[in-house]
């Protein structure tokens, strides 16, 4: 975490990213927020509490129950100029808007040569652990990420959702920003009261180390961490990547301790298969196969159609600290 | 009234339709009730309220053939489930995801009504995709000569979804037999009609050249006439219709929602005075079909019912997690 | 005709501008014929054919005010961006897929017209797409409370789209200052519009709230009058509006395209018999606007014009390889 | 390529799924067309030409403009009980029906618990080299290869589109076929006259070799044919796989010729990040690393959003044989 040395609050991530959405629409008249039920209600997760009140209905806009118009019509308040921070109520809810954000948003730099572009922010809820089942649980992150035109980001920490919040308001481009849900209230740490920006592209050590590297994201992130603690103990030492940009991905960060750990292993909660893990892995083989000592290990969610609803088998689906302890133990002792 | 010029009668339903849609009506709301209950236990971590919906779901469905026509409703449709064949203990092991959950065996959230058995078919969470597969079957029903009606309902925050102008539109160019209802309760969580419907839904209809009907949703006898004129429209080969109700839902969209943040008491309050329940005991009182003591008897009846069956659903079994990878596929597929 | 009740003078036309429209129609129909002669030959591999919409493209076109309105076309409007600022060589640049050509630098299809200096927002294939845009650059302009208008192009078919609908749902919940053009003609490449539309297209616009207007779109007056209705309307603050233009297109779908399988020779010999330009041509004379002396004048410099410029355009560069990472994102991100 | 003792006739590929899916409508009355200009026009490629003659408006249903509707009217016929083969006129244009495809279509057996399924087709002409420009020469089986619950399949030979495609119409889930429209009319070869069927989940080993493993499919597979006939001439043996199937995978295939030949590439037309040579890779990484003897390597599409107009342009984008006959080379030289 660079170092800040004005004031922190401890926050959770929604408070963080209310606070800073909040800061950044009285800081500047053309950031506009839309989507559905982020006026009176605040937002689903109450990310946009109050905002209603302070900014109005001329830039608070609760849109139709049309995720199409929603990224559609932030693609031309974008190119008109303005800064939309478009809601997708959930980030399964965002396939109905699929064709707008993959080959309107992404696109519209490219194919006019640069005459307009769409300074957009989408921002989505994902992820599972919340009893979603299979239509609030979904990790999206892989699909967008392949598409070219896109940055795709999730931040794991109060202090990330801050600082790439802002940094994807001011990114020229269209960036969608997911958030755990599960982190939103689970997960605290101090913000600096100042403003500040997190740079994309730029994977974060969290936890350094010298036996095994896990890459991970999101929530797998802190379960990795968790799992990480655990091993301390018994002396090994795992060195934990939070990759906070998807893409672009910092591939340099991950080579770069695979060739001091010699292992690798790469947590995802989406579904393994063309997951974000794929291509990590196929990074390392491309770019570092040589220094590894062990095969690469990937964890992530079975391939089922994302999370059933039962508890039983909601707790089947997610990689847990458990799991992941005994696969670090296994893949440091290789 | 005389005999014969009942409203009941001139639509043509029995002494028998009334007290089993009434029956119908108070089922839901109890299980409602029961459901909200659990919730606030700790017991049941979501909860979808049907109450307020009574007369629009269960007037609207029993316009259907069961056992013959198709209903692919929304999750909203709680009573239209109980008309299509689902049991209270039916709700309640899909409200806690038990694996006998008839749906989908625990694996959806509660409310995602489905059932090959009762022709109810599978629905989603994702708004309003419902109506095509509606469309879908009814052009089947229609290649197969068969002379089935389809019908599909979603709230009026699903008419915004381009899924339901592709069923509309569809539907009219091919002159469907299908039937699309619209459950308008107002809102769609905290968003007001005014600001998801540009004109209105039941205007809509014409401009797909089909008919539009719009009517009182919290009178069951009103929901079944405007439906069943649209079913009878149907089956006698004439096309598509559009039905939309009017109603409310007195509660929060779902248990994790609070609808005090949008919604004025005394808005609330004025619906829950148009209640569809007294007003269709009320008919039947008018009608002398039942008299207070009855009335309090079938309540009582039923409520316990209900009871009874959310007790049993709460002590069945959970999946068993070695059955999760089960029916991705028709065959299993590994993935390394 | 006694002057001032000339059906032009009426709307405000003076013989200034009518003769700037005939040209911008006769121009798009020699583009348009130049582009089939380079395919015919092998040097243009895709065209879209604009002939027998250039009336409903520039009548339409002329009620927006140039340098302030904003238009957000489709394919088909080779007429509307000519009449927005593109020149016969921008089109052929774009033909070609030239470096310069203004939409895409060449990286796009012909035919998707795009120039931030033209305010002719970038479009793409995916049918009606555009629509959303240009209802979200409407209410940037009304947030803005700036007077400018939006317009936005489709065919029948892409009315057919979600993205229509929305347009549409959102246009008319926030009286955005939108109009809404539907060129039909008639076929979406080789889908009869019955098939395509239950209703009619302007039979909608009743059901979101806003004027819905239907008129000859082979009538360049007419095209003009119903659009710059609908545009005052918005410039007004009175909200959105749809506008349907019958017409017809002369030749197949695209290029690539043989209307042969599916449209009846009696059928396109039909319409081409309501040609456009003639029309125009014979009102022209009938306001003594032109005799044949200065049409067939004014058609030899247009044909020359377009020549030539389709001549220095495929001269021009193709873009260089080096440039085909540019502009992927606004600095350069690379991928190992 | 399995014996067949029958007759053969030669066809290209349309020629090859055209004649296909006319026997298969003739021999069963469950199967159904339903698309964009699938009537009259017999489809912007011909695939279905002649078809509304033969089968009439109640079988070969030109669709309204609206991929959604394709997709989940589709879903609704195969609920009921029929076969309905959705065409999407270009795979580009299946993003409006995303939703249906990977939200229902995808998951409808799964939700249910299996009391509903959708034995549904999805065919959908994709790649480039046809001056196809952004929207008419996307590679799309990546995201759809992501998503549980559906099939990808891709023949590359005519032989295999009438294979496979019967199989898709036999196979009880939604089946996403995708049909390279550059080899429409550039690839022939000989076709069984008898039915018989391509069981997916089975890669062909179409040109075995010692000396490296290149893993591809669709076009890209010719291509590299094309390239190891090349390098034959030096001694050079390259075994070229054509995955076909991409979900389900076939990474025994994979696997097994790796560890003969010790050295792997993955050559795909799709934008290289999260296409499916990341997947193919990590998987090599993860169960056949110490197998190799050079770094895995992928040559496949930049990230651009899909492939430029200008020849100048369309040209750079696609991998072509020159690259490939070096890239091999070197590789087969580490
Ligand atoms: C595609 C999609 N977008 C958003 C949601 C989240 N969501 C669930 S219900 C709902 C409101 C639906 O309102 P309405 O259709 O009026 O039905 P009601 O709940 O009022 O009965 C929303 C926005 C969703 N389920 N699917
Ligand atoms: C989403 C999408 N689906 C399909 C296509 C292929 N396509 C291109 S033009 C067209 C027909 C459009 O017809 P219409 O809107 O009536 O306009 P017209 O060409 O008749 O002017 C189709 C199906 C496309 N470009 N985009
Ligand atoms: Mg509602
Ligand atoms: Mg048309």
């Amino acid at each position: 975490m660079p170092e800040t040395n004005g004031p922190t609050t401890e926050k959770n991530m929604v408070q963080a990213i209310h606070d800073t959405l909040f800061e950044e629409m009285k800081r500047d008249d053309r950031v506009i927020v839309l989507g559905e039920d982020v006026g009176a209600r605040g937002g689903v997760f109450r990310v946009t509490m109050g905002f209603l009140d302070e900014f109005g209905e001329d830039r608070v806009i609760d849109t139709p129950l049309d995720e199409a118009l929603i990224a559609g019509v932030g693609i031309g308040l974008a190119i008109d100029g303005m800064i939309p921070v478009a809601e997708m109520q959930f980030a399964d809810f965002s396939f109905p808007a699929f064709n707008q954000i993959t080959q309107e948003a992404a696109r519209i730099r490219y194919r006019s040569n640069g005459d307009f572009t769409v300074p957009m922010v989408i921002r989505a809820p994902y992820g599972g652990g919340v009893h979603g089942a299979l239509y609030h649980s979904q990790s999206v992150e892989a699909l967008y990420a392949h598409v070219p035109g896109l940055k795709v980001v999730v931040p794991s920490t109060p202090y990330d959702a801050k600082g790439m919040l802002i940094q994807a308001l001011e990114d020229p481009d269209p960036v969608i920003y997911l958030e755990h849900k599960k982190t939103y209230r689970l997960v605290k740490g101090e913000v600096p009261d100042e403003r500040y920006t997190v740079p994309f592209g730029k994977a974060e050590i969290r936890r350094p180390g010298r036996d095994l590297t896990v890459v991970s994201y999101g929530l797998m992130h802190h379960f990795c961490l968790e799992a990480a603690e655990r091993l301390a103990g018994d002396g090994i030492e795992v060195e934990v990547i939070d990759l906070r940009s998807i893409f672009p991905l910092d591939t340099e960060t991950v080579l770069e301790s695979v060739a001091r750990t010699s292992k690798a292993m790469i947590v995802y909660e989406d579904n393994k298969f063309l997951g974000v893990g794929a291509e990590v892995a196929a990074q390392i083989a491309e770019h570092a196969m040589f220094e590894l000592d062990a095969p690469i290990k990937r964890i992530a969610g079975p391939h089922v159609p994302a999370m059933p609803y039962a508890p039983t088998l909601e707790h089947w689906f997610m990689p847990n600290v458990d799991t992941l302890e005994q696969e670090m133990r296994k893949l440091a002792d290789y | 009234m005389a005999k014969g010029t009942d409203r009941h009668t001139e639509l043509g339903l029995k002494e028998e339709d009334l007290i089993e849609m009434y029956r119908f009506m108070l089922t839901a709301r109890y299980c409602d009730e029961r459901q909200w209950g659990l919730n606030r236990q700790g017991k049941a971590p979501f909860v979808v309220p049907v109450s307020g919906h009574e007369a629009a779901q269960v007037g609207s469905a029993w316009a259907f053939e069961r056992g013959k026509d198709v209903f692919c409703p929304y999750y909203r449709d709680l009573a239209l489930a109980l008309v299509a064949g689902f049991t209270p203990k039916d709700v309640f092991l899909g409200l806690f995801g038990k694996k006998d959950d008839p749906s989908s065996g625990g694996r959806q959230m509660p409310a995602h009504w489905g059932a090959k058995d009762r022709n109810i078919i599978t629905g989603s969470s994702p708004i309003a995709t419902q109506c095509l597969h509606a469309a879908g079957i009814a052009l089947s029903k229609k290649l197969k000569r068969s002379d089935a009606v389809v019908g599909t309902w979603c709230g009026e925050g699903g008419t915004s979804e381009g899924d339901w102008h592709g069923a509309m539109n569809f539907a009219g160019i091919h002159k469907l037999p299908l039937v699309l209802v619209v459950e308008n309760n107002q809102y769609a969580i905290s968003v007001h009609v005014s600001k998801q419907v540009a004109g209105s839904v039941h205007g809509r209809a014409q401009g797909y050249g089909m008919p539009g009907a719009v009517g009182d949703g919290n009178d069951v006898l009103e929901a079944y006439k405007l439906t069943k004129e649209a079913v009878d429209r149907a089956r006698a080969g004439e096309g598509a219709s559009l039905v939309e109700l009017l109603t409310y839902r007195h509660y929060s969209h779902t248990s994790d929602d609070d609808d005090r943040t949008y919604r004025k008491k005394e808005e609330v309050e004025e619906w829950k005075a148009k209640d569809p329940i007294p007003r269709f005991e009320a008919y039947l009182r008018s009608v002398e079909m039942i008299d207070d003591a009855r009335i309090q008897e079938m309540r009582d009846e039923t409520k316990t019912t209900v009871d009874e069956q959310a007790a049993q659903a709460e002590e069945a079994d959970f999946p068993d997690p070695t059955t999760a990878y089960d029916n991705v596929y028709a065959e299993r597929v590994e993935v390394r």
